[in-house]
């Protein structure tokens, strides 16, 4: 344990839960009790519950997400059932003027800005009306080619240095982003302008049925960061303490000045890699079973209500307000009116050019024109 | 049309030692879309290889596998993927016979699955066609069925220069339609008249054929015969059998779902007008995607070419 | 030309705050055409600032800029190098008003140096603008004088959305126009009649509108009046300008460097003849790049659309 | 120094020749006096005498064709003054078998596998006789746009190791490489899959203007290599006798299955970035002067004259040989025929489509046929 009261999970075998694989990973919730309790209690009023009805929040909406696929309400869904921990910890460790880039998997980040439950959903349902508001919230728009939003989280970082600004922007990605070359070209980026700016890999050691040793052969993602210059983290990626901990440190250091920082939150997928996968086909739904337990909410709740930071209705209470809002938002998902292909086609552009223009959409064009075809 | 790609696949590894096959998740997961399921199990994973999540990396691999002798075919998970390699294909892959003065070739096969028509999500409905047939060096197949899926892939590997071989997903489990049991390789080049008609011909490719087959059945309704040609080859386009149908028809309607701007149905009509002029009876119209990203999906089928918008392009060209 | 570019770009950088350069070698060393030269010494380099060696890292950077309110313009070194910024024009920038419904933009100019004719080396001389064109989201406009450089550029900063503007290389020191003290922004969409005649037209753009020009001098010995439209806007299209120069002329001839197939000359044909067929006398004949790499520089002369060709297809066009 | 005779150079003030910047970098000529003659006469019979002459053919043809371009004979050309030593040893490092994948910088490494000088001057001249036979010499054609020959290598390394045929890849590339997305993924690549490559990375500090501390924080590139779970090793690019050990050692690793090796060249680039590129616009002349002692030719020279390996006549005869060589091949560049554009276009499939063959290419392609227009 680390004078901070903060610790390190030991080295226990590789492939259950907290083994090596999980080796330096910064732990609050693998702490002795009393450390545990200690850690919970010293932290700023309210922010154990914050933290938890965030995570709650995150699982409501994932659940029903899942439900809604299954319903033909929504399309295929990537599912983040167990990132609820790192993902809450990610936006209540920033300040709210913080950007975030967050990508498929981070679906539902803005909703923890107050962006009503119902707009990440109508995205999984393809309705442009699932295109939250980037301005208001600070989220940039979900971007699905993995590893492409690193460099935009280096450029508004960059912007926020150039213009003194204050902020810090954080991008999301995952064990399989770090393969890719713009995961490369924006850490040496950042790293040599300093950019104030956070990559947070979730390695939950699968790319989809590509497991980690086929991705890298350095597992342990936090040493990529040696290469570019920048602290390299690591964290329990089910620890929500240990995980804001670790990100609000290192917004402090790129806030003074301090650069990037790649924190590494390492633990495992626990569901599917989206609902058209099924991991049984090549993973052992054993290792499954292991890594259960670590199951963040569970976990949080039981450490909330050990170090008596509340009581055990007080979060049931929070939950079923979570999920019973969530079921609300997916009976009314239907309603939404579609906009016209032509209002969509006008969305591309500022200035809309005459091929997007409603008379010219669909052909033959002159056919819709007021006057008649040319050759009449 | 997936079971005549995964099939003509094993028939490739079967009969071909260089023959290998590369991408995300082909291996004991078999694609995303199936298509290589049970060939790692069956050949080994030394001949179907699971990579790391980058596309420009292994398809530059591949194209150095293919310098040495080796037959790579490799998959692009979905559509817009293909973009991050995009540097490799059209500045390398391309390339590089012309590098050695004509001596050498890399025989080098990109599988891409593509277009929309499949409600998912953003960027995996996109067509790229155009992009590839653009840049020198590469040629552009679209099968639009299982059976000219099957022979075109076969000829694909064996044509000993890069193929862009695109599969349009939406076609994947579509119907179920008999194949051969072993597929011997097609004309990499050649269109199909997939329906005769002598009144007009319907140009299409991909899961637009099947538009315009439907088109053609209720275009037949109202006493018009239409010809249904499937390209097949997008690059080079099959000119012959182009400007036979607009010799023998005198009127034409392409079918794309690619963004209308510099697409393949433009090349095709600025084709007819240089060298059929003399036969056109109407001009050459477009029914195309538009020039937009493709919507989210409950809008697709709005944006996407449909049978009453190729009627109504047939229509206009029958009236012109 | 490239004067015009460099005093273009500190006029932005003196009159927004927000405008900022980024590219490789575009600082001390001003760039490999110089186009930057001096910008770092007079606004810093916080302004004007050199990147790595990394264009989707630093496209992709510009992009994450633009979203929060800086203006970045970036320069691509040379035509080939935008490839591996491929998928961050495409799949990002391109799509950003889209996926936020239309209410917000990315100011982003991408400058790209394109084209033949310098004696420069492989990949050196490329002309990729058909497929940006192709592309949903982006702008792709493209000068062929100092002056409409300088005015286009000024309008491609002001847009809102992103812009690939390409730069013909063979014409950064060509002659030495006469050139306005300060700019004003031109019209982004709007073709300009370089030269009147109402015999035939001749549809170029960047370098190309040189050899127009140098034609339509030709014809006009022979009794022809060429008119001269310089695209300028490759998306969109000037589609009023061009369907007026086929009514008005009726035999219309398209001069495009890149190679053919998928071009932006054969989106003109296709447009002229679905759009103004009636007034057509001739078929829109191409004259372009041929469909290969873009030859090493000995043979460049040879490849490069040159006036003797664009004299044999007006000479077709006008006896057609 | 170390067991094997090797040393590394002392740790002396940054910025100047053997300074900081090439700490850690494996030296020979850079050992006393004693351990360095002892080095070289330890070396295989004639190896010294064919480095030397190996540099010495490098250096003869990238005069002459910095003085062709000056005559206009050839178009813009990247001069590798001071490059040699790493070059000759790359190649001679290596087993005639082995596959060489150069960049614009090492135009003429194929010439040290018996290829004519004429031809890659050719290529500087914009004539497709420029290139080389890929096949016979084992040499991929030289790529321009960095960084994308590194994947080429993986994938021909990795193809010799699943065919078990023993020989090894080596890829070249400069110190701006790195910033680049395809080095990464091809670094990545090699170390899963344990492809038999050598990422040959010379680092001369610049990347045309652009100084390495702009390009990447870790400036000591070696160390990159960690981040793929390979070996880094660093050595003195002048230093053509420690260049052959590094390559040789890694070409062993990876021909025995120990995988990829990242090996950092060090050094400076002595000349400009190219014919038309003037340092003195971006870089201090009086660091130019600093470096100039470690000009490779000179000091390999001395080294092997001092070990009493050959007489200064032997080399100077080498020397004129060479000079005399290229000064002919020179002379006679201009008299290969040009191909005319029919059959380049002829060149760029097996089976050449219609939009290539002679009677399309130029327009109105029909006016050309036999046939009359279609319309006529
Ligand atoms: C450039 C690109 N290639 C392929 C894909 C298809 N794909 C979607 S998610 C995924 C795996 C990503 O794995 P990882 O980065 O570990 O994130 P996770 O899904 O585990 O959160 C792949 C291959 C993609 N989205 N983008
Ligand atoms: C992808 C790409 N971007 C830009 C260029 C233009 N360019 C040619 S060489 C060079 C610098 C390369 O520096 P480095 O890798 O250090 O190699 P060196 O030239 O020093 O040998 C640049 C930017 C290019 N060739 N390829
Ligand atoms: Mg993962
Ligand atoms: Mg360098």
């Amino acid at each position: 344990m680390r004078a901070d009261g903060t610790g390190t999970s030991p080295a226990v075998p590789a492939g259950a839960p907290g083994g090596a694989l999980m080796g330096g990973a910064r732990t609050v919730l693998g702490l002795g009790r009393e450390d545990r309790r200690e850690h919970l209690r010293g932290l700023p009023s309210g922010l154990a519950i914050r933290l938890y009805s965030a995570m709650t929040h995150l699982r409501a909406f994932d659940e029903r997400a899942v439900i809604l696929q299954r319903q033909g309400v929504i399309g295929t869904y990537p599912t983040y059932f167990g990132e609820e921990a790192v993902q809450a910890a990610s936006v209540l460790a920033l300040e709210d003027r913080d950007w975030l880039f967050p990508t498929y998997r981070q679906t539902a980040v803005v909703t923890l800005r107050d962006c009503p439950s119902v707009v990440p959903l109508l995205l999984w349902r393809g309705h442009p009306g699932g295109w939250h508001d980037v301005m208001r919230y600070r989220v940039a728009p979900i971007c699905i080619p993995v590893a492409t939003n690193y460099p935009h989280a280096v450029g508004a970082a960059w912007g926020a240095r150039l213009r003194h600004e204050g902020w810090v922007a954080l991008a999301y990605g995952g064990d399989g982003s770090t393969s890719a070359g713009d995961f490369h070209e924006a850490c040496n980026l950042a790293a040599v302008v300093q950019a104030p700016v956070i990559f947070l890999v979730t390695n939950n050691q699968w790319a989809i049925s590509t497991p980690i040793v086929k991705q890298t052969r350095v597992p342990r993602l936090a040493e990529k960061a040696a290469a570019y210059g920048m602290p390299g983290v690591r964290v329990d990626s089910f620890d929500v303490f240990a995980c804001y901990e670790v990100i609000q440190e290192a917004a402090e250091r790129a806030r003074r000045g301090g650069g990037p920082t790649l924190v590494e939150a390492v633990g495992y997928r626990l569901g599917p890699h989206g609902t058209a996968d099924e991991p049984s086909v090549y993973r052992d739904p054993r290792a499954d079973l292991l890594w259960a337990p670590m199951e963040p909410l569970g976990r949080t709740e039981a450490a909330v209500v050990e170090a008596g930071v509340a009581a055990p209705e007080q979060l049931l209470e929070l939950r079923s307000r979570a999920f019973q809002e969530l079921r609300d938002v997916g009976d009314r998902l239907g309603e939404l009116p579609l906009p016209s292909v032509e209002e969509l086609a006008d969305s591309v552009h500022r200035d809309t050019p005459w091929p997007l223009r409603p008379e010219r959409l669909y052909e033959p064009s002159w056919a819709r024109l007021e006057q008649t075809p040319p050759w009449s | 049309m997936v079971e005549a790609i995964g099939r003509a696949l094993a028939q490739v590894l079967a009969d071909d030692a260089d023959a290998l096959l590369m991408g995300e998740d082909i291996g004991v997961n078999g694609g995303v879309f199936r298509a290589t399921a049970g060939l790692q199990q069956r050949f080994g994973d030394d001949r179907v290889i699971d990579t790391p999540l980058a596309e420009a990396g292994f398809v530059g691999a591949a194209i150095g596998m293919a310098m040495v002798g080796l037959h790579p075919i490799v998959e692009i998970q979905f559509d817009a993927f293909v973009y991050p390699a995009f540097q490799q294909l059209v500045a390398q892959a391309g390339r590089f016979r012309w590098r050695t003065q004509g001596k050498y070739g890399l025989p080098l096969v990109i599988r891409l699955p593509y277009g929309g028509g499949t409600r998912a999500p953003e960027l995996h409905s996109d067509s790229p066609e155009a992009l590839f047939s653009h840049m020198p060096g590469l040629r552009v197949v679209i099968p639009s069925d299982p059976q000219s899926a099957g022979e075109l892939l076969l000829a694909a590997t064996r044509c000993g220069d890069p193929v862009i071989f695109m599969e349009p997903k939406r076609m994947y489990r579509r119907g179920r339609q008999e194949v051969f049991a072993e597929f011997s390789a097609g004309d990499l080049e050649a269109a199909a008249i997939v329906r005769q008609g002598g009144d007009l011909t319907l140009v299409a490719y991909g899961a637009m054929v099947e538009v315009a087959l439907a088109a053609a059945d209720e275009l037949a309704a109202d006493g018009v015969a239409a010809r249904v040609l499937d390209l097949r080859s997008i690059y080079p386009l099959d000119r012959d059998q182009l400007l036979a149908a607009a010799r023998d028809t005198g009127r034409v309607v392409v079918v794309q779902e690619a963004p209308r701007h510099c697409g393949v149905a433009g090349e095709v009509a600025a084709l007819l007008q240089e060298e059929a002029a003399d036969a056109m009876l109407a001009p050459t119209l477009r029914v195309t995607g538009m020039d937009m990203p493709f919507p989210l999906f409950q809008s697709e089928d709005q944006a996407l070419p449909s049978v009453p918008r190729v009627l109504a392009a047939a229509r206009a060209a029958m009236d012109y």
